[in-house]
């Protein structure tokens, strides 16, 4: 399951869907907005999507995942606009019969949702500045040289 | 032909818009969508530069064709997550 | 925070303290009762604890992963009596400013609670017979040859 | 000395009780504890022999000693989580 939402995430509902009598083992990765970077100090953050290829992107990134482990459930939801200190911009739920699998499926998820999905990030630090985030020399060179796992063009 | 690429985050904020037109031969990739976008919009020439371009919501490389209908973006460097 | 508890464990809760504004990752692990251990089916499992000394070796736990990792929260919950399917008898909450953290943290947490806390299992199989899981020939030579992550004696 | 021993899981379905007694000499150690057990209730030998053994709710060694008033305890392989 993919969705992208303007409104909170409801974890619960997350865990509900991967909680199935053929799991033994869920992780739940939240990505929630930090209040401080360095001595820097943000407000909220604000994301946009190029929202029908983000659904697509996904999408891939959820069949990817349920073709490289046994996954009971896999669920990724991505939250849009204003998202306040401390309530989640990403939730990945991902559930299996051994622990091992939702462990390592739950970090490939976040780690290659962060460098293929186009979605971007804003800033607005309480200093007042507001700066969209578009790292970074290693994502780009990633980019470049094909190293990231991004799905077949 | 003359088409739109979609633009989002800090691109939309240089261009003050969701989109831009470039002019290109009927004949074009994304190569030279590329250089055609920085030659007609300079103010996003950097921020193309590290972008990737998607065509019809995928992520298409310099030598994919352009055509005259595509859904054409720009993809400068994502922070979801 | 560690708890053992005959309820069951409220995730939500848990979630709500792992989401500080310090925060920017939270990892969300449940160990839940699976139906089928290859084509055996399980109706139940029950759990009992030595409490007094799973309490202490939780928190050496929690004390030795916050060592490990700048954690913001790190929640241990286990529950002991029946655990019905698909229900959780172990959650563990953590959070940190960035994700390695967090990941590194919850997968350390599960993998030594289930080597070091005086906790035991026991499967109640659909075809009546009940049984206490007591591993394992590596666990046994692990704790031998003092290779586990055991707590000083 | 006469000590009890607390006892869980498949060994107190095995003693039919929480704890059982063992006459020890008073210069005991957990070592001295394992084999008076083993011959005093033979019925745990078997599982004994896989198990830890806490002196007031620490793990011990066969070298720990063991003294009137402490809280012992046979840990069977632990299957929590």
């Amino acid at each position: 399951m993919i969705e992208l939402t303007t409104h909170p995430i409801e974890a619960q509902a997350l865990l509900a869907r991967a909680q199935q009598p053929e799991a033994g083992a869920v992780v739940l990765f939240l990505g929630t907005t930090r209040k401080y970077t360095g001595d820097r100090e943000t407000v909220e953050l604000q994301y946009e999507a190029y929202r029908g290829m983000a659904e697509r992107e996904l999408k891939k990134l959820e069949a990817e995942a349920r073709r490289r482990w046994k996954l009971v459930e896999c669920a990724i939801v991505h939250r849009l606009g204003i998202v306040p200190l401390a309530e989640a911009s990403v939730a990945i739920a991902v559930s299996s019969a051994h622990r091992d699998a939702a462990f390592e499926a739950g970090r490939w998820l976040i780690d290659t949702l962060k460098d293929s999905v186009p979605i971007w990030k804003q800033e607005r630090w309480a200093d007042g500045e507001v700066e969209w985030v578009h790292p970074s020399e290693r994502g780009r060179e990633s980019f470049a040289t094909g190293e990231l796992v991004l799905p077949a063009v | 032909m003359k088409l739109a690429i979609r633009l989002f985050a800090a691109a939309r904020d240089l261009a003050g818009s969701g989109a831009v037109f470039v002019e290109l031969p009927s004949d074009a990739n994304v190569g030279g969508l590329r250089v055609a976008l920085a030659a007609q919009h300079p103010q996003l020439a950097p921020l193309a530069s590290r972008s990737l371009v998607a065509v019809n919501a995928e992520y298409a490389q310099d030598t994919t064709p352009v055509a005259d209908g595509d859904e054409l973006a720009l993809i400068p460097p994502v922070s979801g997550g």
